[in-house]
């Protein structure tokens, strides 16, 4: 019975087809089965995802060694939700990654960049799946070490600096969350997380464990990017190739987001995060800061791939402000968050890869008049960018109801202001591009310009029909992300 | 056809105009052709659930759940009847009018024009037909940003600095203010469905009445209550006709609609009657129509002019609805109507002269009526409407809202009225005497006659328009006490 | 105490490779920085890790850092900026840690939970179960097999990405630096 | 507790401490990474030393013992270091391209090169 | 340096007895200290050591590139295909104990096979690694 072997499948396939890709050495080869595991896993990801949906939770011992003596996947409508969502996004990215890559990545190359691929898809789900707060960190630097090579591997000499300064980054928080583990494990002798979770109260607040909870956050924080622990994410993003920037944007950090919520509510319980210790208040500190300078920032770049990783930055703390409310809709918000954010993203990252394609760099001053020539790209970024701003109709638009929801149900009216005041600094950004792609005249180098491939345009509008349909019937999303927070609240003590 | 699927074929019919324009923009005569047959199409079957709605039932469909509780929800209640009755038709007139003035002006992206003006009709049905706050911030948006492009046509800097601040106003206030409005609407009562008698009656105290009041009312930029006016006056740089139907009718129409619908559905008259919190209302209106109409006064430009009048006239209706009697409320339906007929007017007027004279100042009309009789005679007619003389409908309304002002015993209501009825007969008056009592200046080149046909038909069929609703005022009068009467 | 004076030594070591600004000196200390530590490690009883970080850190890295040193100049640049922020974040995390580390059972306290719990099975049941009397092998390879499989995957990924980095191309199309 | 029993965790600190330091503060690619090694490092000890029993053996099981060491952490970061050396081989290949890219190995002479984009936070 | 016969003779017969200690550290990795990962890293010294001795390009002619690169994958390959064996033989994923008839038997199957292919992989690794940054030398040096 094959299906009982689901939770541990979505990781395992993407892993194997791995080697198998180095012993081909054919990039063709690589590139379908890339796909094909892409497409595989979110299949698995999806039959999971409706077994747990209604709250139950799926254990799988490896080795039928049972936890905690083995390592256990674990599966919940928590991170079930994450493992549609980033199976999700790899089976489009994969389909768009074949001409972009083509074009951006020398020939011999292609089937390193796709053994790089799978490894971080397998990397992510791992960590999304894994019980076990070691296996944990395995996985995590499977996907980090992935996305390093995958960022060095941009056009522009500027990708190496990037990603080198995201494996220093990347590293010291990987390190960091080695150490909270560390100190979890020594006082309570067990890596497990649930196991964990139940011998923790006899040792809460006891030191260890609050730095324990110190050093995760700080971490984790790293990895997701949050304000001020950014500054490894634009130009990672900003110099990338388009398709990984695409994928990563869209589900790297997400992840990250999902181990914080996992430690926070599954291992530690509210009491000790928002009692015992500030957290809320610090993260909704450094979430404003985020959402206000950040989107500053964006507004000044003139690298429009930039622009919209600055934006990014500040889209995380929409979501980590979410998490700092510690409310049912807060938790809402911020889960739906990261699937709405996460598809608006990849639709603008794959449509700009569509831009890359021709131009290399995108720069404001590069492509007026785009509208012109490239009219069903420029059209989607529109589509896309209005998302970011949250009007009515798009995804977008369902996240910021309920984080304002969430902030009026906390009773402070001045938070739901400002959060609708930094989605008004999106406007600006997105009209820049507005007014630049459709009421300039086109240089001749963009009249010379023409829409991008069938394959990714037809991928990247995947992923805006996405951004509006979810924005008209949010019912499913919404509902899974509804459900995952009543699991997150129920188990939190 | 039933009701509801009477309701689903308004919203497309100019959806699917818009794809089918976009189409045929190989082919000018068939593009436009198919504007005409769209706009027919639409009337025709908003027109049809008139009889329904006057008969007191109240067609709806719900489209589809969105988050949950919050469905796509569409109703026909009066007011929405009256407004998209008055869209839709004068859409005909108007396309009508756009031909001669695009053609005649020679204007580039004529296509984008017709699709984006079809557009706009769709989301301004939507906001008609709106079933709860959910629905009608959709479309209120959906009109933001379809009729950005229109502004912005000419693309030329100033077109996209006035494009700038029009988009700048609408969209910044209905996120930062209506939508909030709309959330802790929600939050408080857990429906926004409209409903006769308001839902936010009862428990809820008197400061957050206020405060959402303000919210809505500041929110809602379409209405343009000073000061979040100035995008109305920036979107002139637009071609005229989009002036004249958008600027005149749909979208500033759809503001203060918003406002009057959501004081009855959402507050509730009798619900905040009483309250203090919400009588400040009434002299911001009041301040905005008497500093409007002074600006009005001193403006040389004729549109800009035409676009300050529009300001003050707007917050006529809002003022009608925060006195929160039955009269107001008549008199603010009413007005809708009336004013549009007559501003439209005046706009495609001012359009005709600069299609056959390149005139834009008023200082420069001496003695034009003599040339252009029809179109300054139409003029004259929309002129008089607005300042309220019978026999134009605009004495209707005006009157309806003096004696709901008189019941409410609002004396600086009263007195603002009277004071603004004389701004306006200051500021359009001159311009009338100018046209045809004041010799034409010697400088050679007014060898013009009239606009294109096409222009003068438009015209003179909504001056007729104005008279003519003074003697049919009894339908529009039937739903608005429909309205009134909850 | 002779982990104490080892570790002493370590501590020291560190500080000079702090100091230190010439490049294959610094690479030198650190390769007899990981001899102590892994002598450390054979006195802790580790016998596994203290084989592994050895070869590995004594070995391997060495010769990485010399022959990557070996195409780049060897002496380091004075840093520009004055290092406060570094200082405070590296102060923050010690005192952090310092905070943490408090409160952890002494050193070698059989009480401790962690030989009480899931160690405590392997160290009774493991060489019965899997037949193997390297508990560290058993549970390496068996109980917690998977986190080897990662492991060897995240050596593999390293692996093809430094092939993927360092591997000659023909000529780009668009040269680097665009 | 006392300071001898705690003595290895102030050397980890120590440890630590000078690691985060130099990869923080300094400015050349491949002393930055001897740092991040450092860094790494110093989570060994915070792990081993706890297992450690005095009195105990190695952790592999023969005649005449009773008492062997906890085998768990050793595990853990056998795994551990593995993976600093994956993570040490890519950071030089990167810097190696570097290098190769920019002619130095200096963050600061590096980030001259490249016209500094608007906006990037120091 | 290729000139010093006794080097290169003493040189050989380390590099035989480095492969033979690998191997002793993988297979007794059950009874002592060691196991896959330290044999991988000693067989690779074993070669880099060779190609220090006898310059990168006698090493590449004893164990060219293709191999290197194909052992990398091999490893991975085979100890994830040990976890399949489990799942096919009705156990879940890198489950042992049905790799055989008796459960503990099975366990030596199972580490067998997976110190193997983590011996494989890491060898293969260390020594790519060494070729790619050697390699680059040389043509600096060039």
């Amino acid at each position: 019975m094959i299906s009982q072997h689901y939770p541990v499948l979505h990781v395992v396939l993407p892993l194997i087809a791995a080697p198998v890709m180095v012993l081909a050495r054919h990039g063709g080869i690589a590139w379908l089965l890339a796909t094909a595991v892409s497409w595989s896993s979110l299949a698995v990801s999806v039959a999971l995802f409706a077994q747990v949906a209604d709250g139950s939770v799926v254990s799988y011992a490896i080795g039928n060694w049972a936890p905690p003596w083995g390592i256990e996947y674990r599966i919940d409508s928590v991170n079930a939700f994450l493992l549609v969502l980033v199976s999700l996004i790899a089976s489009v990215v994969a389909i768009y990654s074949r001409e972009s890559v083509a074009a951006e990545v020398p020939r011999e190359q292609h089937y390193l960049f796709y053994t790089m691929y799978v490894l971080c898809l397998a990397g992510l789900l791992g960590i999304a799946a894994t019980g076990d707060g070691f296996n944990l960190f395995v996985f995590l630097e499977i996907s980090s070490l992935s996305s390093y090579v995958l960022i060095a591997l941009g056009r522009d000499r500027r990708a190496l600096m990037a990603s080198y300064q995201y494996l220093i980054m990347g590293t010291i928080g990987a390190t960091f969350i080695v150490i909270g583990v560390g100190l979890l494990f020594l006082m309570t002798g067990t890596l497990n997380l649930a196991d964990m979770a139940a011998r923790l109260p006899g040792v809460t607040e006891t030191r260890p464990v609050l730095a324990a909870l110190a050093f995760l956050t700080v971490g984790i924080c790293l990895k997701l990017a949050l304000f001020p622990l950014h500054l490894w994410l634009p130009n990672a993003y900003a110099y990338a190739p388009s398709a990984v920037t695409a994928f990563l944007a869209a589900t790297a950090t997400k992840v990250s987001v999902y181990v914080l919520l996992r430690f926070y509510y599954t291992v530690f319980g509210e009491s000790v995060v928002f009692a015992a210790l500030p957290m809320g208040g610090i993260l909704l500190a450094l979430s404003l800061a985020a959402m206000f300078i950040a989107s500053t920032i964006a507004i000044f770049q003139d690298d429009v791939k930039r622009l919209f990783a600055y934006s990014s930055v500040a889209q995380i703390g929409y979501i980590t402000l979410g998490i700092s409310f510690d409310s049912a809709t807060g938790l809402t918000a911020a889960i739906v968050h990261l699937f709405n954010h996460a598809l608006t993203k990849g639709a603008l990252f794959m449509l700009l890869g569509g831009v890359a394609l021709h131009l290399g760099r995108i720069r404001f001053r590069d492509i007026g008049g785009l509208a012109r020539v490239m009219p069903l790209t420029s059209f989607g970024v529109v589509l896309a960018g209005l998302s970011l701003i949250g009007v009515p109709g798009t995804v977008g638009f369902v996240s910021k109801w309920y984080l304002v929801l969430a902030a009026l149900e906390a009773g402070a009216g001045w938070l739901a202001a400002l959060i609708v005041l930094s989605s008004l600094l999106a406007v600006v950004y997105v009209w820049r591009f507005v007014e630049v792609a459709y009421f300039r005249e086109p240089s001749e180098a963009v009249s010379r310009l023409k829409e991008a491939p069938p394959s990714m345009l037809a991928a990247s509008w995947v992923m805006v029909v996405g951004c509006v349909y979810f924005g008209l019937d949010a019912s499913t999303t919404v509902g899974g992300a509804a459900q995952a927070a009543a699991t997150l609240l129920g188990i939190g003590r | 056809m039933s009701p509801a699927e009477t309701l689903l074929a308004a919203l497309a019919v100019p959806i699917a105009g818009a794809g089918l324009i976009a189409a045929a923009h190989r082919v000018p005569n068939l593009r436009e052709g198919i504007t005409l047959a769209t706009a027919v199409t639409l009337f025709a079957l908003v027109a049809s659930l008139l009889p329904q709605v006057a008969a007191g039932d109240r067609p709806a469909i719900t489209l589809f759940e969105v988050m949950p509780g919050i469905a796509l929800r569409l109703v026909v209640e009066p007011l929405g009847m009256l407004f998209a009755v008055i869209a839709s038709g004068l859409w005909i007139v108007n396309s009508l009018y756009s031909i001669g003035y695009m053609r005649g002006n020679k204007e580039a992206h004529q296509t984008r024009f017709y699709v984006c003006f079809a557009g706009a009709l769709a989301a301004a049905i939507g906001v008609a037909f709106a079933g709860n706050l959910f629905t009608l911030f959709l479309f209120y948006e959906a009109l933001s940003l379809i009729t950005y492009p229109l502004v912005t046509h000419h693309g030329t800097p100033e077109a996209m600095r006035a494009g700038r601040v029009y988009l700048g106003i609408l969209i910044g206030t209905s996120i930062a203010l209506f939508l909030v409005a709309i959330i802790w609407t929600w939050q408080l009562t857990g429906t926004m469905e409209f409903r006769p008698g308001g839902i936010l009656g009862g428990d809820i105290p008197n400061a957050t009445v206020g405060l959402l009041l303000a919210l809505y009312v500041f929110g809602i930029g379409k209405a343009a209550v000073m000061p979040v006016h100035r995008w109305l006056p920036a979107a002139m740089v637009a071609p005229t006709p989009v002036s004249a139907l958008l600027h005149a009718v749909a979208v500033v129409k759809a503001g203060v609609f918003s406002v009057l619908k959501i004081v009855v559905y959402v507050f509730g008259v009798d619900a905040i009657a009483g309250l203090t919190s919400v009588d400040w209302l009434p002299f911001m209106a009041g301040f905005t129509i008497i500093a409007a109409s002074i600006v009005a006064l001193r403006a040389d430009n004729l549109k800009r002019r035409l676009a300050y009048s529009t300001v003050s006239q707007l917050s006529y209706v809002v003022l009608a609805a925060a006195l929160l009697t039955p009269l107001s409320i008549i008199g603010a339906a009413l007005h809708i109507a009336t004013h549009a007929l007559g501003k439209i007017t005046l706009f495609f007027a001012a359009g005709a002269i600069y299609t056959a004279a390149h005139k834009t100042e008023v200082s420069q009309l001496d003695g034009i009526g003599w040339r252009m009789p029809w179109t300054m005679g139409a003029f004259a007619v929309g002129a008089l409407s607005l300042i309220g003389v019978p026999p134009a409908a605009g004495f209707v309304s005006k009157w309806f809202i003096i004696s709901g002002a008189i019941d409410a015993g609002h004396m600086t209501a009263v007195a603002v009225l009277v004071a603004s009825t004389l701004l306006n007969a200051a500021y359009f008056l001159p311009i009338v005497y100018r046209a045809f009592f004041v010799a034409p200046p010697d400088d050679g080149h007014h060898a013009h006659g009239e606009a294109p046909l096409a222009m003068v038909v438009a015209l003179v069929l909504t001056a007729a328009g104005t008279v003519a609703l003074f003697f049919l005022i009894d339908w529009p009068l039937a739903l608005a006490r429909q309205l009134a009467s909850g | 105490m002779i982990i104490a004076t080892l570790l002493t030594m370590i501590a020291v070591i560190t500080v000079v490779i702090v100091r230190e600004r010439n490049l294959f000196a610094v690479v030198v200390l650190f390769g007899i920085y990981s001899f102590l530590m892994a002598t450390v490690l054979v006195a802790l009883d580790a016998v596994d890790v203290a084989m592994t970080e050895a070869s590995v850190g004594a070995g391997i890295s060495t010769i990485l850092f010399l022959s990557a040193l070996h195409l780049s100049k060897g002496i380091e640049m004075k840093p520009l900026h004055r290092p406060f922020l570094p200082l405070i974040v590296a102060l923050a995390t010690g005192a952090a840690l310092a905070y943490g580390t408090l409160d952890l059972p002494a050193f070698s306290d059989p009480r401790a939970a962690i030989h009480q719990h899931v160690a405590k099975r392997y160290v009774d049941e493991a060489a019965r179960e899997t037949g193997v009397p390297n508990i560290v092998t058993a549970v390496l390879a068996s109980y917690r097999g998977y986190d080897t499989l990662g492991e060897v995957t995240v050596v593999f990924t390293a692996g093809i990405g430094v092939i993927a980095l360092l591997r000659r191309m023909r000529p780009r199309k668009r040269g680097e630096g665009s | 507790m006392t300071v001898a029993g705690h003595y290895s965790y102030w050397i980890t600190i120590v440890i630590a401490m000078a690691g985060l330091y130099i990869v923080i503060a300094r400015g050349n690619l491949v002393k930055k990474l001897v740092g991040l090694a450092i860094f790494q490092t110093s989570v060994y000890l915070l792990y081993i030393a706890p297992g450690k029993l005095i009195g105990g053996t190695a952790p592999i099981v023969a005649e005449g013992f009773a008492v062997y060491s906890n085998p768990l952490p050793h595990v853990l970061i056998l795994t551990a270091i593995v993976v600093g050396v994956a993570t040490l081989a890519l950071g030089l290949a990167l810097v190696v391209r570097i290098k190769e890219a920019y002619g130095s190995i200096e963050e600061d002479e590096i980030l001259g090169q490249d016209p500094a984009p608007p906006g990037r936070t120091p | 340096m290729k000139g010093y016969l006794v080097l290169r003779v003493v040189a050989k017969l380390m590099i035989a007895f480095m492969v033979v200690f690998a191997l002793y550290v993988q297979f007794h990795g059950d009874f002592g200290p060691g196991g896959g990962f330290q044999a991988g890293v000693i067989t690779a010294a074993a070669i880099v050591f060779y190609a220090i001795i006898f310059g990168l390009p006698a090493a590449r002619a004893v164990v060219p590139d293709w191999l290197v690169e194909a052992m990398v994958a091999a490893g991975v390959l085979l100890y994830a295909g040990v976890g399949f064996a489990g799942l096919v033989l009705g156990g879940n994923y890198l489950d042992y104990f049905v790799l055989a008839a008796d459960p503990v038997e099975g366990q030596h199957r199972g580490i067998f096979w997976i110190e193997l292919g983590v011996l494989i992989t890491v060898a293969g690794v260390m020594l790519k690694i060494f070729y790619m940054f050697a390699s680059r030398d040389e043509e600096r040096s060039r």
